[in-house]
């Protein structure tokens, strides 16, 4: 006899509620920052620092490509960091780090507070972080 | 004390019991008790598969399926009521799968089936393919899905309570008492029907497939309450258990091609059951190991054989056999379709003997297995009180504890789980309809005295013995004296060490006076339990001069309708055995010779 | 063989906290844990209490950490474990009484995910099976074979942190209807698990497969479950 | 954690759950640790000052600079880890080769990070 064909549930009765679509968004985010990363690298490289092969300074670009982190790096010519372009891939891996990590900071949190009222407070104040940081972040990103 | 009330109380949650719950607590209220959580109980170590001549492979009738059963119970079952049973099988497996059972798939998507020892084509003599099957776990999947149907159907649980009496009033039975093991309080149920469903006895012998909990307390409480037990001396001892462990080994590993094998390298099955060869029944394959062994063949000159599963074996004897596939071809295994099969086995010998079956054979010797004995009732699940079919109100049992008598002298693999669901399917509505035509019926006055001085008396004995000790030497002898061939003397030594261990088993003192989860003190109960049944059967046995399925007598070689094609019902009066006798219910199968 | 075998010892009647209790014996290297255990209950300390059943590892009942990680102790070789045997009771169910936790938490969890077989669809008129291909009965094999002993859950990091989260117990269970062919109620177990103290719980910590005595794949479970809610196939 | 159900995060810590439960534990750690940094950073960063002084004296403690290269290095080895295995379920069979192979990335890019550091420090 033939295999069902796999059955589909529709998108809202399969549990995919902001708990899961949250889990979800982490392993995206995951990927994403990592694509990030090897354009902040890549970009370095291109740019000029390959005379700085240091680690620490290597992270640096690779999780923030922003001109304040490539000054700190030695490298001479910051002009070219200074674009938009730059400014404005700083600001998204900002603020997929942001939620991401806050997020992650959220799940750590439901693990060990499970009365509702913990964590419905849990969850406010990480909002509020979560907006701060990002408002903060890309404030200092575009007026640095 | 608490004291609870219900219309029926099933005491035990393995698969009869589970069942006789689901059928009772549809009409009448309803409460299953059990010492162990339900999923723990014991119907989830059955690996092969449940009879049901469904024919999705090839021909099968349920009237083959009824003769096979008759013959195998060597002709002391009770015919009309293994019709009954083998008429009822296909409905009751496919209720099973409506349960949601997963049943492995043939390949037109219907439940698989397994050829098993005694099942045949009655045309041909041939091997049938009738045990359904859920890998090597069908058991497991049994009990699992009947629990979660009991869940789904909110039956009231009491786990791990375990039953210590039987409360009788006027001649009717009227409740049971039990004892919370986390809180060690001691509760009375006040029922209108009572189910006993506790499975079997195994633990009185020394190499045994069963569980610790396998102590035959229901029978025992029955006994003490002057109830009746039937065909005792009928034990089944599996021929396949893992060497010295016990550990069961399925049939359905011979189903699959797996051959026996003794020291000289030989298949000897030809030799015993020239048709069917490794898939005879189970009485005459434990002997033809003994009598290997004895004659000296046993691997290394010790007490063992070998169970031979290698692909290249198998493939070797389904040749010679000429075993065919169902379009003709003739049958070829690969390892790997062997351990899609059976998992489970493969799982044991490499954790306990680390040896894997697919490059080595098993070391295998017989182990007891399987109680055909029990407290007698009619095919409705109602226990019968005496020799003459009387019921006892209010009781009813199902399931291993229970002496349909469907099993006879010898039970066919795949049979038992048949039997738990039908047979606990049936008492549950009979007892819930018994229970909707009847009024609760007042407890006695003195409810807890019998279990308190039973516990008492454990509580303060002079401590000189020890229970394990005692208990050791009681399956040590009953093993070799009362075990697969019995002889006058052998049974004679047995029974009065028996009754030695008895004496000394009152000067046993538990050590834990503790109350939550006093294990030492239920198990040495439990131990009081065995003692009791050890001696039921050595003196069942004993008694029975003749050779019969699994009762095989050296000094009384051969079947003997004459005179023994009838029941055994013992009771014990003051300590004392009485032994009476219950026709064997012939249908359409007159005796005759048994031949595989 | 010399075991020396050092025991987790809590009698709630007299005691207001655990001991360690050690006992020195000889065993032969194939012994299961539990037949020392035996022994020791029969000849040295009637007090001791654990639970036990089957003796071969398919009833569930002996989880217990054995050198600090879940075994059964009937699946347990001496040999395997050497001369010096450390026996705990699981973690993060209360303990009652020596190895004996309270398994209640446990089943409630699994009572949560609808753990029996729902359908609406009438059974085929002639009363015979629901067909199901061989393929489609392989789907959910793997976590048919669980015997509910509680050895995952109670190995799990999120588990211990609070018992609100199901486990992997429960989630195994519910894989094995959500991926059966014949069941209609997959909507409404991953709509359960994907509650808070659902599947999100879960880390991929893998300390429940490396646990399970079943060799159950069940991280790969979880995630099949986790997917399914992703991706909406089943 | 309650008391009644009788574990602590030293029993916890002590279970021998192998190779996959470090990495989760480490995992978890380094992601807070992650947290905690870029928050000072940001803040930091904004507010300047005294605090920007202070935090950034921190920054640049060799030991510190240790932690957080650490924290960055194994989240994002470790996180990819979890991610392809969360995605794709069936490649759990290779779980252990996963684990290997990740700390086989990890070790020596972290043990070139260790030396350089360690040497500038020394340096001055
Ligand atoms: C290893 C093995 C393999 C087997 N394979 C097969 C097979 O392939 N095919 C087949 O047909 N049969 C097989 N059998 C036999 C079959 O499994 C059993 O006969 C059957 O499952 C018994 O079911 P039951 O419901 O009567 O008892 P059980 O399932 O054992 O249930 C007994 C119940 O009674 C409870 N109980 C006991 N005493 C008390 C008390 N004092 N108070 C309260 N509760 C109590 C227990 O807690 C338990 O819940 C096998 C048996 C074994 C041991
Ligand atoms: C390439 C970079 C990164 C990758 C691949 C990555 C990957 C992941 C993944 C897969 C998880 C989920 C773990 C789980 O649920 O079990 C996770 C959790 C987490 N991440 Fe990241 N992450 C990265 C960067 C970051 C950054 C920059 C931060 C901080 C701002 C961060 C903070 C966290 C935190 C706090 C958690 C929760 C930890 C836990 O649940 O135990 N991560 N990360
Ligand atoms: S999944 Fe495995 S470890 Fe968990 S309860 Fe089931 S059998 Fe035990
Ligand atoms: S241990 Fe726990 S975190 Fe997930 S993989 Fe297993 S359930
Ligand atoms: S005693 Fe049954 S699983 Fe160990």
């Amino acid at each position: 006899m033939s295999t069902t064909k796999s059955r589909n549930l529709s998108l809202t009765r399969r549990g995919l509620n902001f708990e899961m679509l949250m889990w979800f968004f982490t392993r995206l985010t995951a990927l994403a920052m990592y694509l990030l990363v090897i354009v902040g690298v890549v970009g370095a490289l291109i740019m000029g620092a390959r005379t700085q092969m240091n680690i620490a300074d290597l992270l640096r670009w690779a999780f923030m490509p922003n001109a304040l982190h490539v000054q700190n790096s030695n490298i001479a010519d910051i002009a070219p960091w200074a674009t938009p372009f730059w400014k404005a891939t700083a600001s998204l891996f900002l603020l997929i780090a942001a939620s991401h990590g806050l997020h992650g900071l959220l799940s750590v949190l439901d693990d060990y507070f499970v009365r509702p009222w913990q964590r419905q407070a849990f969850r406010f104040i990480v909002i509020v972080l979560l907006l701060a940081f990002s408002v903060i972040g890309v404030y200092v990103i575009w007026t640095s | 004390m608490k004291t609870h009330q219900f219309e029926v109380v099933v005491v035990g949650a393995g698969g009869a019991g589970l069942m006789a719950g689901l059928y009772a607590s549809k009409t009448a209220r309803t409460a299953v008790i059990s010492k162990l959580y339900p999923t723990r109980s014991h119907t989830g170590a059955a690996q092969g598969g449940v009879g049901a001549a469904l024919g999705n492979y090839e021909e099968d009738h349920p009237e083959w399926h009824t003769y096979d059963t008759v013959k195998g119970s060597d002709y002391l079952g009770d015919q009309d009521a293994i019709e009954f049973m083998c008429n009822e099988a296909i409905p009751a497996v496919y209720e099973l799968e409506h349960m949601g059972l997963p049943f492995d798939r043939t390949p037109e998507g219907r439940i698989s089936q397994r050829p098993f020892g005694g099942h045949t084509n009655n045309a041909t003599g041939k091997p049938v393919r009738r045990a359904c099957h859920a890998a090597d776990r069908t058991g497991h999947m049994i009990l699992q899905t009947l629990y979660q149907q009991c869940l789904k159907n909110k039956v009231n649980f009491f786990d791990e309570f375990q039953v210590l009496d039987l409360l009788v009033n006027n001649g009717a039975a009227v409740g049971v008492v039990a004892v919370e093991l986390a809180t060690g309080e001691l509760h009375i149920f006040h029922a209108k029907a009572i189910i006993f469903a506790t499975g079997g006895h195994g633990r009185i012998w020394e190499i045994t497939s069963n569980a610790y909990a396998y102590t035959g307390d229901g029978p025992a409480i029955a006994l003490r309450r002057g109830l009746p037990l039937e065909d005792m001396e009928f034990f089944q001892f599996h021929p396949t258990g893992i060497y010295k462990l016990g550990i069961l080994i399925t049939e359905g590993v011979r189903g699959e091609g797996g051959v026996l094998i003794n020291g000289k390298g030989e298949r000897f099955m030809p030799k015993y059951a020239p048709t069917v060869k490794d898939l005879a029944s189970r009485d005459v394959i434990s002997r033809a190991i003994y009598l290997e062994i004895r004659e000296g063949r046993g691997v290394n000159g010790s007490n063992y054989i070998y169970l031979d599963t290698r692909p290249e074996v198998v493939n070797k004897y389904a040749a010679i056999d000429g075993r065919t596939n169902l379009d003709g071809s003739p049958v070829k295994v690969t390892a790997e379709q062997l351990l899609h099969k059976l998992p489970d086995i493969i799982d044991f010998n490499r954790v306990y003997l680390g040896i894997d079956p697919m490059t080595q054979p098993m070391p295998i010797q017989p182990t007891a297995h399987y109680t055909m004995g029990g407290i007698p009732t009619n095919m409705y699940g109602e226990a019968l009180k005496d020799e003459t079919g009387a019921v006892m109100p209010g009781l009813y049992a199902a399931g291993e504890v229970a002496c349909v008598s469907v099993h006879g002298a010898n039970r066919l693999g795949t049979n038992s789980l048949l039997d738990i669901i039908v047979f606990g399917k049936h008492a549950g509505l009979r007892a819930a309809e018994y229970a909707k035509g009847a009024d609760f019926q007042p407890l006695p006055s003195d409810g807890l005295d019998f279990t308190n001085q039973q516990l008492d008396g454990l509580r303060n004995g002079s401590g000189k013995e020890n229970v394990l000790t005692i208990g050791n030497e009681m399956k040590k002898v009953m093993f070799d004296d009362v075990g697969v061939f019995r002889t006058e003397e052998g049974m004679t030594a047995a029974l009065a060490k028996v009754r030695e261990l008895k004496e000394r088993f009152k000067q046993v003192r538990v050590t834990d006076t503790g109350k939550i989860f006093n294990t030492d003190l239920l198990n040495t109960w439990e131990m009081g339990n065995l003692l009791e049944l050890a001696e039921v059967v050595a003196v069942s046995a004993l008694n029975r001069q003749e050779s019969r399925g699994g009762h095989a007598r050296e000094d009384f070689s051969k079947r003997d309708d004459a005179n023994w094609l009838k029941h055994t019902f013992i009771w014990m009066e003051n300590g004392k055995p009485v032994i009476k006798y219950k026709p064997v219910t012939i249908t359409k199968f007159q005796p005759k010779e048994r031949v595989y | 063989m010399q075991v020396t075998m050092k025991i987790f010892r809590f009698n709630p009647e007299k005691d207001t906290k655990f001991h360690y209790e050690t006992y020195t014996l000889e065993a032969e290297p194939t012994d299961r844990v539990l037949d020392v255990l035996e022994r020791i209950k029969g000849y040295e300390d009637g007090t001791l209490a654990f639970r036990r059943s089957c003796a071969h590892g398919v009833c569930g009942s002996d989880a217990m950490r054995i050198n600090g990680r879940n075994y059964l102790a009937c699946k347990s070789l001496v040999k395997d474990f050497g001369a010096n045997i450390t026996v705990e009771p699981i973690l993060g169910l209360r303990v009652i009484k020596d190895l004996i936790v309270d398994m209640n938490p446990f089943f409630e969890n699994y009572k949560k995910i609808l753990p029996y077989f729902i359908t609406e669809s009438p059974i085929p008129e002639d009363g015979r099976e629901r067909l199901q291909s061989q393929e489609d009965r392989e789907r959910f094999d793997d976590t048919t074979k669980c015997i509910l002993c509680a050895a995952c859950t109670t190995s799990c990091p999120s588990f211990w942190a609070s018992d609100d989260y199901f486990g992997p117990a429960a989630i195994v269970n519910a894989h094995r209807f959500i991926f059966d062919t014949r069941d209609e109620a997959a909507s409404e177990r991953l709509e359960i698990l994907a509650e808070t103290s659902g599947v999100a719980r879960c880390h991929t910590t893998y300390n429940c497969t490396v646990a399970c005595p079943r060799e159950i794949q069940i991280t790969k479970a979880i995630g099949e479950v986790k997917m399914a809610m992703v991706t909406g196939k089943v | 954690m309650s008391r009644e159900r009788n574990i602590s995060v030293i029993q916890g810590l002590r279970y021998q759950g192998g190779g996959v439960q470090l990495a989760w534990l480490l995992h978890r750690i380094s992601g807070l640790g992650i947290v905690l940094f870029v928050s000072l950073h940001i803040l930091a960063s904004f507010f300047g000052g005294d605090f920007g002084k202070f935090t950034n004296g921190i920054y640049e403690a060799w030991w510190f600079q240790l932690f957080v290269i650490f924290c960055a290095l194994f989240h994002a080895i470790n996180g990819l880890r979890i991610t392809v295995l969360d995605l794709w379920p069936k490649l759990l069979e290779y779980q252990r080769e996963a684990i290997w192979m990740e700390w086989a990335v990890f070790l020596p890019i972290y043990g070139i990070a260790i030396f350089v550091i360690i040497q500038t420090a020394l340096g001055g």
